[in-house]
């Protein structure tokens, strides 16, 4: 640790188990916290309610990404099939009868796309890949990823404040509390 | 994928033209090897011999490398390589680049001329098919299809040869120079069986000269007409007038013609040529056949007996003797058979009750006896006569020694010098007995000329190159006499290459110069002023006479004279008592007399009964072949589960192999199943085992002889050491041991029964009390066939159009359809080789016809039936002879379905319709999933596994080499390729389209000519009348390839919309069956094909004890 | 989540107290997060044992010589080096490339199906089987693509605009099939690497900083473990798997149009899709059992793949071996109330024809021998799970086989009919892909966390936030034993008393 | 514990991102105009053995076509001349220019140049694939003009190629061939125009070639295929 001045990033607390994370997610929801995370190495479930999150936007992506797929589809094969070249096969009809043979393109098209939004939707709400992030500097956080339950408050939020940020997660049953600096 | 760049008329012939073929272009006669030189230079014309092969192609691949190079540093090339376009220096009349030109000829055979008419691109033959305003015009055979290939033949013999080594030509001139100045030269000469007039005019004049000349005749397969009808005398059938026909083993269908077959197959139809009578039974002919094997006369045969060879004299005797003929068969023992007895009394009482219009004809390779009988018999039926169906007439070939007589002249000494010009083999195909080689031997000169370097060229002492009948001028006789001519369609490719005339010109000639190809200076070869001057005694003087015959290819009012019968009266020789096997030495349906084995069409082309490629193998009945003791089981026609046959299927069938001895001489040969095939009997096609290399693991003859090509070496046994002179068509007595070893077997078709299912259908034209009615009865019943009888109607939700809402097959002009006549259909080779030769089809080899990958467009699907079903149910064992079972093909092609299968299911849209109803295939589209094959239902498709058009499948193990293997490139018959159809690449599918680029040729054509008709009539072009009319091509004016090569007219193509043409007698504009006898095959599948079938029609003789049991090969199916 | 459903029941309903029986661990031996960590980290970070290597190198060689020599003679001689011909125009491609897909079903189906079905003991396997999933659909997508008679002119299938101004035919099956299956295996492979996420990051920090480490932490893109992520996350997963659902019955499905909408008799049956899916299923497991039994012993997994893992498994390999099997009754049904005759012949000769070998070990692989797994002493001996397991493999291999090759060379004129035999080419590519599967799989084993490290977690008891208050009511009616073992209780004290 | 990853790595994803999209985006524009027949082969203009002007010979003397391509109308091939048409007139004319000494050398005896007799290898530029069968006769008797595919030859100093010869470009003509129909007498008139339409219709309405077009198209019954079978067999 340098001794430099660094811009601090925030405190993070760790709790025992999920059940204590969950207790303390709900109590800093509460305290009227916005800018904090809790970090587990599995999804804790429950804890959106505990942190008063909404619901993930993410389906609605994947629904217009989904129905882009569908059109694209129809359109591929409608296009090129009944409008640029229609050709003659097994006697089949070249025009708007046709498009039952068109479902199962139409359909996996709906499915690609739809993997596609769900891919890259995810990425841009998780503001992933970001390889450098200040909590990787701290001692404890590779735990996160391993058995550890913790708690993160970002200097950045309004209510935040050195000491009382501090005392209140120690309040509110966090350990090893430690104060996340920025690198550089 | 690609045409060949030299295909290209832009890149065609630099000084003049090509060849001469009419008389106005004789004048103007290229240097045409300079030509050639230019233009293939990859080709023929660098390979004069056999050392040149190697380094022209390599310095080919040296000229391309240099050239790609050049093109490379060209700036232009930058944007891609330059190609050339080289005109004519001097453009020859006639020639127009890229168009056909087709000349009148016809292909010299022993049976009488095949009239042709011939394709030919910038001066190269193409494609042969029959002239149908030749008078006796009857089609093309397989033979005649293929001989096209033998031109480009890379076996071909090109080079002189002196004693099997490469002679001089001013050696062979001195030769003849030495000749020509001795008249009393002892010189023999051997002519083939066929007829010329000019040969037999310069034969008179030889005579003259030479006092001391003997004149010979031979061919492998000759017979006794000479002896049994008088010198010179043959005789010609005229099928149209006969009412009931008996064929005593005799293939006048195919192997052995008697006359032109058009007429006989034409009555095989009820409802006469054109499909426009109401189908009458009493039109039809009625045929009995007598026979060992299945021919394919036998095949169409309303009543058929098998007995082996040596019993034909006592049926043909039983037949005579029934007529009151018992004088002449005073020493024939009697039929003591109650069974065959009926059956021969009856069928002779039907031959009586047609008198005058009956014809018996006994095959013409059968001994003198029953010949004998059989003129006497119709002599007696009073068949012969100018207007009866049997006319004898006298040929030009007269007072030709046969070969014993040849034989015994050399052996004496009284010919020194023997011309060997016939077709025939004889150091192969002579009797053994006869030990012909050893005569030949004792001549002080024996000069031989042949297309091939076969064992007669290589005992020989000069063997010259044949030129090929499209290279040479030459006259001809039909069957029936009518004069036609032989003209050359391009200069001969090889220098060393002579024809029959040239050489008896050149006898005749003061100086004895021998002047080949061309004369001196363009002036015309010798044999063409010959051919001229016998023509002028015939046609008449004058230009106008010689142009007619050019342009017709033949002169009508020149017929042979008839002549009277010389009928037999004493008793004809008894055959003596046979024991042991019979043994018949079959004439082959690939190779003939073994003649075509360098022929890779031929070879690889199914013999249409046993459906065996490249290969001969000793046919044997199946009862037969058990009591043998080569199967343990009687081999069945059908199993109930479809299993593999004993010998296994496709790549893994092999034969047993036996050891035949027939006086005293041994063969080991592979055995074959053959149904129908009378007991206690072996036949051997001949003409097979030629030559054999280090390939062969079989031991079957001396190794790399140099007789054979790469197409004919290692294919098949040689059984002409079994024949002698006594018994040059079957021998009796045989013993057969069994070897354990086996051999492998390709065959094109592994299943021989129907399995129930009504594909080739066939009815009757009697009531034969088994509650399928009479023949009006049956014909209407023919669509209700097999499943037909209750599957559903097929009914469709979609509605066949497209976007703005025209129906898909919106061609108001032409719909293409087709139908194939089964009642006609004999199952020969010949629409099967006439499309390989019109559609660039490639030959793949025996290993990979094995493998089930023949490259046929058409598959000639040959079924047996029985009318009790084929599993040897009880009810078979009431007919009168379930080893006889009834034999119906069935060709099967694309049979572009207007709602094809296969097109759904390409998935880059290779495959699709056209507006006028094609099941069109794009090659260079094709990826090659194989699905559309899959999806077939007639597995008409056709997939190029490997490349076959680039690597020689010939050669052993080739096609797995890959990028290594040995390329085709100057060693294949690229020339003889169409122009106007795609090679095709690896890795595509293909299939018939109804030869789709003789169908816009047409319509093209047929557009052109609208313009100018109304463009001479001075009107602007914008007031031109257009109408369906002037756009649609006249009825039945465009033929396929299989359809005008068909010897039994038994294809119908045509316009579906066009109610002129025949075929809408068979088939309504929507395609819909009209005539009774039409129906589809597999309609149960609603594929809704164009191509449809007609039912075969049986007409047997109610009074005939097996007369419930014909025609009955479908109909009890359901 | 197994603990959910042991709640006592609420304390306003009375009545008589039922015997709640505890569900099974998933997890055996109370192991912590830790352990957990460490056991499947340890799978790729310790040495691996000389088996993996004696597995590895066999395997990956007869991949390079099969399918790397076996597609170079391929492509440079012609389609004809393989065993078909102008009557079997497909033979072992295509029975190879639709058993490789259909062993490619299990891993997506386990991933998505038992998601939204909340089959928890998926956790354990599905890594495993998504993998094999992606390797499979490698494997499979091999035969398709090569199978061509001119591979270098395959992007026709692909609508890209041209010059020539022609298009692929959408009515195609095969074309179905190009979309299917690509879009299947892009899925999957999302899918897979999404869900490796947060195991990589745990890896990642699990590494000294390195190549190792830069490696995982790319691939981990920076995966804090947040629940502001896990949020987003999970309803990521819940989408990929609803999506992957029907995705997985549908490429099926398509697979078995190509032969369904074909008008051959035995395969154009409207029974297929249903009967390829199960089949798919079916294989799949066999093929999951087949690679993770012996890879739970080699790396010592027995409490994260349980015997109850393998019990499940084994039952629904009983489940689609029964649907299976009645689907290839049903087809003789059909068959002969059609009333047809060639589709009755066809079922007639695949059953007695020259193919009756196929057609038995067919039905007795993939009929018989699953039936083994109505008895519980079956189902827990993992030799006879193998020997099953095996069987499967075999028998849905000769189905694919019975279904081409049997139906191919007997068709609807006797007149082609021709039998079919593979070229040696065909079988080495064969083995070769079994060599690449292996290969690729044991490199999976080798450098991803083959078992789900965040999911199995959250499969303990204390993974849920409110164990502890659970503890604060406990339920007194509730018998605290594992119903499977409670069973096997009861079954010992009837035995003693007997 | 440290930060593995520098701080820059952070936008580094998205970079690459929008570089490769920039780079893939971009090669396919390039692919698209530049590997396609439309760039590569039209506008080739390859110098010939003998500069032959068309220019000269069509536009200033008013040959027609068919002179020299004789069989344009009568085979699929449009034949190019041999040797002996060139020579026909210049044994006479222009006697004594260099151009013409390749064909002097091929054509006059007198010369006994090695190159006598033989022909001239003219670069050929107008080049459909092997497997393509236009036919010259189909189309120049039923009111398609050389012009419509190989441009303005007539004012061509040196032949270039005008048009792709791709077959979305055949295509194009074949779904719409009033565009480039004409009376027949106006095939081989290179510079045929709206003003000649009069000529051939005395209704108003009919102002442009491609009205006159559409009229042609239905009185001659004109419906150009599209399926395969028409140019592939």
């Amino acid at each position: 640790m340098s001794t430099t001045r660094k811009r601090v990033y925030g405190y993070l607390a760790e709790f025992p188990s999920a059940s204590a994370l969950y207790k303390a997610a709900e109590k800093v929801r509460d305290a009227g916290f916005r800018k904090w995370d809790c970090h587990t190495p599995y999804p804790v479930h429950g804890l959106d309610g505990a942190m008063g999150m909404k619901r993930s936007i993410l389906p609605w992506f994947v629904f217009f990404g989904g129905m882009l797929g569908t059109c694209t589809g129809f359109g591929l094969a409608y296009i090129t099939q009944v409008d640029i070249y229609p050709t003659v096969v097994q006697a089949k009809p070249a025009n708007i009868f046709t498009v039952p043979a068109f479902f199962p393109i139409m359909f996996e098209l709906t499915i690609l796309f739809s993997g596609f939004t769900t891919l890259f939707g995810l990425l841009a709400l998780m503001k992933l890949p970001r390889l450098n992030h200040p909590l990787f500097a701290s001692r404890q956080f590779h735990r996160a990823t391993d058995d550890a339950f913790f708690v993160a408050i970002e200097a950045r939020d309004p209510k935040f404040s050195p000491d009382g940020t501090r005392q209140f997660l120690e309040d509110i049953g966090g350990k090893s509390i430690e104060l996340v600096e920025e690198e550089d | 994928m690609s045409k060949r760049i030299w295909q290209h008329p832009e890149a065609s012939a630099d000084d003049n033209t090509v060849s001469w073929r009419g008389v106005g272009q004789l004048e103007d006669t290229p240097a045409f090897r300079t030509w050639l030189d230019r233009e293939f230079p990859q080709g023929v014309a660098e390979m004069s011999g056999e050392d040149d092969l190697e380094t022209s192609r390599r310095s080919f691949l040296k000229l391309m490398g240099a050239s790609t190079a050049l093109a490379g540093f060209g700036m232009a090339a930058c944007r891609r390589p330059e190609s050339y376009i080289v005109p004519y220096n001097k453009a020859p009349e006639w020639v127009i680049p890229g168009k056909a030109t087709y000349y009148a000829s016809s292909m010299p055979r022993a049976a009488g001329a095949t009239p042709l008419v011939v394709t030919t691109f910038e001066g190269r033959p193409t494609k042969l098919a029959a002239n149908t305003l030749h008078p006796d015009a009857s089609g093309t055979d397989a033979f005649a299809q293929a001989s096209v290939l033998d031109l480009y033949s890379p076996s071909r013999s090109r080079t002189l040869l002196k004693q099997g080594k490469p002679g001089s030509r001013d050696e062979l001139a001195v030769v003849f120079a030495e000749l020509a100045a001795d008249a009393s030269a002892k010189v023999g000469f051997v002519f083939g069986r066929d007829v010329s007039p000019t040969r037999s005019r310069l034969v008179k004049e030889l005579a003259a000269k030479f006092s001391a000349a003997k004149f010979y005749a031979y061919e492998a397969f000759e017979g006794s007409a000479d002896k049994v009808l008088g010198n010179g005398v043959r005789q010609v059938a005229d099928f149209s007038k006969a009412d009931r026909i008996l064929s005593l083993d005799c293939d006048f269908a195919s192997l052995d013609p008697q006359g032109p077959t058009v007429p006989f197959f034409v009555r095989r139809r009820p409802e006469g040529k054109g499909y426009d009578k109401k189908a009458d039974a009493a039109s039809m002919n009625r045929l009995y056949a007598v026979e060992s094997a299945f021919s394919m006369t036998g095949g169409m045969a309303d009543h058929r007996l098998r007995v082996a060879p040596s019993q034909l004299l006592g049926v043909a005797a039983q037949v005579a003797r029934k007529l009151g003929l018992n004088g002449l068969v005073s020493n024939v023992a009697p039929i003591t058979d109650a069974k065959q007895l009926e059956w021969i009394n009856a069928m002779a009482d039907d031959l009586q009750a047609s008198g005058g219009k009956s014809l018996v004809l006994a095959g013409s390779r059968l001994p003198e006896a029953v010949q004998a009988l059989a003129l006497a018999i119709n002599d007696k039926l009073g068949n012969i006569g100018d207007d009866k169906p049997l006319r004898l007439v006298r040929t030009e070939a007269q007072d030709l020694g046969d070969l014993a007589q040849l034989q015994a002249d050399l052996d004496g000494d009284v010919v020194e010098t023997l011309f060997l010009l016939t077709p025939a083999n004889p150091v192969f195909d002579a009797p053994a007995d006869a030990e012909f080689a050893a005569s030949l031997a004792k001549a002080k000169t024996v000069i031989h000329l042949g297309p091939r370097t076969d064992a007669t060229a290589l005992a020989s002492t000069w063997h010259v190159p044949a030129a090929h009948y499209l290279e040479s001028w030459s006259d001809a006789r039909t069957s029936s006499g009518v004069y036609t001519v032989v003209q050359p369609m391009i200069l001969p490719l090889y220098d060393a290459c002579a024809s029959e005339l040239e050489l008896l010109s050149a006898l005749l000639s003061d100086d004895g110069k021998l002047l080949t190809g061309e004369g001196e200076e363009g002036k015309a070869s010798p044999a063409y002023d010959a051919v001229k001057k016998t023509f002028e005694a015939i046609g008449g003087k004058g230009s106008e006479p010689w142009k007619k015959l050019l342009r017709d290819g033949f002169h009508a009012s020149s017929t042979y004279e008839t002549v009277a019968a010389n009928v037999p009266s004493a008793p004809v020789a008894a055959v003596p008592e046979a024991k042991g096997y019979d043994v018949v030495f079959s004439t082959d349906a690939s190779v003939f007399d073994g003649r075509w084995i360098d022929n890779a069409w031929l070879q690889e082309a199914p013999d249409p009964i046993s459906k065996m490629t490249w290969d001969n193998a000793a046919l044997i009945a199946p009862q037969t072949a058990k009591d043998m003791g080569i199967y343990d089981e009687i081999v069945a026609l059908e199993t109930w589960n479809s299993s593999t046959g004993p010998d296994g299927e496709g790549e893994h069938r092999t034969g047993p192999m036996i050891k035949v001895s027939v006086g005293g001489k041994e063969l080991e040969i592979a055995v074959m199943i053959s149904f129908g095939q009378a007991e206690n009997t072996i036949v051997i096609p001949l003409g097979y085992g030629q030559g054999f290399d280090k390939e062969d693991e079989f031991d079957r003859g001396a190794k790399d002889t140099g007789t054979v090509g790469l197409v004919g070496v290692n294919t098949g046994f040689n059984a002409y050491p079994l024949r002698t002179a006594a018994t040059s068509y079957f021998a009796t007595g045989a013993t057969v041991a069994k070897t354990g070893r086996r051999y492998p077997i390709a065959c094109v078709q592994e299943h021989h029964a129907m399995y129930g299912r009504a594909l080739a259908r066939e009815i009757s034209t009697i009531d034969s009390g088994d509650h399928k009615g009479d023949f009006e009865e049956q014909l209407h019943n023919v669509k209700k066939q097999g499943m037909d009888a209750h599957a559903p109607k097929n009914i469709s939700l979609y509605k066949t159009e497209g976007k703005d809402g025209k129906p898909h097959l919106s061609d108001p002009l032409h719909q293409w359809g087709m139908t194939i006549d089964l009642s006609s259909c004999m199952g020969c080779n010949a629409c099967l080789v006439a499309c390989q030769s019109e559609n660039n089809i490639p030959v793949v080899g025996k290993s990979q016809v094995a493998r089930g990958r023949e490259m046929h467009w058409i598959r000639m699907d040959r079924y047996y039936a029985l009318p009790g079903g084929n599993q040897g149910e009880k009810e078979n064992d009431k007919i009168f002879d379930p080893g006889n079972p009834a034999l119906v093909p069935q060709p099967v092609a694309c049979v572009q379905c207007e709602s094809a299968p296969c097109e759904t299911v390409c998935p880059v849209n290779a495959t699709v319709h056209t507006e006028d109803g094609l099941n069109a295939m794009a090659y260079n589209r094709c990826i090659g999933t194989r699905y559309c094959a899959n999806n077939c239902p007639y597995k008409a498709r056709r997939f190029n596994f490997f490349d076959y058009n680039k690597r020689n499948p010939l050669v052993a193990h080739n096609l797995y080499r890959g990028p290594f293997g040995e390329k085709q490139v100057g060693e294949a018959p690229h020339l003889q390729r169409n122009p106007n159809v795609s090679v095709r690449m690896r890795g595509v599918m293909e299939k018939c389209t109804y030869c789709v680029q003789r169908l816009k040729d047409a319509k093209i054509r047929q557009k052109r000519g609208q313009k100018q008709e109304a463009l001479a009539a001075g009107k602007p072009s914008t007031e031109m009348t257009v109408n369906t009319h002037t756009l649609r091509i006249p009825a039945d004016s465009v033929r396929v390839a299989c359809q005008e090569a068909c010897p039994a007219d038994a294809i119908v193509f045509g316009n579906l919309l066009d109610s002129d043409s025949t075929l809408r007698k068979i088939r309504s504009e929507d395609n819909q069956p009209v005539l009774e006898r039409n129906y589809d095959l597999l309609q149960y599948i609603g594929t809704k094909p164009r191509t449809s079938y007609l039912a075969r029609v049986k007409n047997p003789n109610e009074k005939m004890p097996d007369a419930a049991f014909i025609g009955k090969a479908t109909i009890h199916m359901h | 989540m197994a603990t959910a459903t042991e709640h006592a029941p609420s304390p306003s309903r009375q009545g008589p107290k039922l015997p709640v029986l505890e569900r099974e661990k998933l997890i055996l031996n109370g192991r912590s997060y830790h352990w957990i960590t460490e056991r499947i980290c340890g799978v790729l970070e310790n040495r691996q044992p000389f088996l993996w290597w004696l597995l590895f190198i066999p395997s990956a060689l007869i991949a390079m010589i099969g399918v790397g020599l076996g597609l170079t003679y391929l492509v440079s001689t012609g389609v004809g080096v393989w065993g078909m011909s102008n009557r079997s125009f497909w033979g072992w491609d295509i029975t190879n490339f639709v058993f490789w897909i259909g062993i490619g079903h299990a891993g997506t189906l386990i991933s998505a199906v038992l998601f939204l079905t909340r089959q928890n003991w998926r956790t354990s396997i599905n890594r495993a089987a998504e993998a094999m999933t992606i390797f499979a659909v490698m494997c499979a997508g091999i035969f398709p693509a090569f199978h061509v008679g001119r591979v270098w002119m395959a992007w026709f299938l692909a609508p890209i605009p041209n010059a020539n101004a022609i298009w692929q035919n959408f009515k195609s099956p095969l074309l179905w099939d190009v979309f299917a299956v690509s879009t299947y295996f892009t899925i999957s492979l999302i899918f897979w690497y999404l869900g490796m996420v947060p195991d990589l990051a745990t890896i990642r920090d699990r590494c000294k900083p390195g190549l190792r480490k830069m490696l995982y932490g790319i691939f981990a893109m920076g995966w804090r473990g947040g629940n502001r992520q896990w949020s987003h996350y999970e309803m990521a997963y819940l989408l990929l798997a609803a999506l992957s659902t029907p995705l997985v019955l549908s490429v099926h499905s398509v697979v078995s149009f190509d032969f369904a909408t074909s008008i051959v008799p035995g395969w154009h049956t409207t029974i297929f899709p249903p009967y390829f899916v199960a089949g798919a299923i079916f294989g799949g497991f066999a093929m999951v059992l087949t690679i993770m039994v012996p890879a739970r012993t080699l790396y010592g997994l027995q409490d994260l793949i349980t015997m109850k893992h393998i019990d499940n498994m084994a039952k629904i390999i009983l489940l689609t071996g029964t649907i299976v099997g009645y689907a290839y009754l049903m087809e003789l049904f059909v068959a002969y109330y059609s009333g047809a005759k060639y589709e009755m012949d066809a079922f007639k000769f695949r059953i007695t024809g020259p193919y009756w070998w196929a057609y038995l070990a067919m039905m007795s692989c993939n009929v018989l021998s699953p039936q083994f797994f109505w008895f519980k002493a079956c189902r827990e001996n993992l030799w006879v799970v193998m020997a099953v397991a095996m069987c499967v493999n075999a028998g849905m291999w000769f189905e694919r086989f019975v279904i081409i090759v049997g139906t191919l060379g007997r068709m609807f004129l006797p007149g082609d009919w021709k039998t079919y035999s593979p070229s040696w080419v065909e079988i080495a590519l064969f083995v070769g892909t079994i060599g690449m599967f292996l290969a690729l799989f044991l490199l999976f084993l080798r450098f991803l966390p083959c078992i789900n490290i965040a999911e199995v977690k959250w499969t303990l008891r204390e993974s849920d936030p409110h164990f502890d208050d659970h503890h604060d009511h406990p339920d007194h009616g509730a018998a605290v034993e594992p119903a499977y073992q409670h069973e096997l209780h009861s079954k010992d004290a009837a035995e003693a008393k007997a | 514990m440290a930060n593995f990853f520098p701080r820059w790595t952070n936008f580094l994803p998205l970079k690459i991102a929008v570089c490769a999209g920039a780079v893939a985006g971009g090669a396919v524009l390039a692919f698209t105009y530049y590997a396609t027949p439309k760039t590569l082969d039209a506008g080739y203009q390859p110098s010939q053995p003998i500069p032959f002007s068309h220019k000269i010979h069509v536009d200033q003397l008013g040959l027609d076509c068919r002179y020299c391509h004789s069989f344009v109308d009568v085979s699929g091939h449009s034949n190019v001349p041999g040797n002996n048409t060139c020579w026909n007139c210049h044994q006479h004319v222009a006697k004594d220019s260099p151009k013409l000494q390749p064909l002097r050398n091929r054509m006059d005896p007198t010369l006994e140049h090695p190159d006598f007799g033989k022909p001239i290898e003219w670069v050929r530029i107008h080049k459909l694939a092997d497997y393509v069968y236009f036919n010259h006769s189909a189309h120049v008797n039923r009111g398609i003009s050389c012009q419509s595919c190989h441009g303005q030859i007539n004012h061509m100093e040196v032949v270039y190629q005008e048009n792709s010869l791709s077959m979305g470009w055949c295509l194009e003509c074949h779904r719409a061939p009033e565009k480039h129909l004409r009376p027949l007498e106006e095939v081989f008139n290179l510079n045929y125009s709206d003003a000649d339409v009069a000529k051939y219709s005395k209704d108003a309405g009919v102002k442009t070639t491609e009205d006159l077009g559409l009229k042609l198209k239905e009185h001659w019954q004109i419906s150009p295929k599209t399926s395969c079978a028409t140019c592939h067999h």
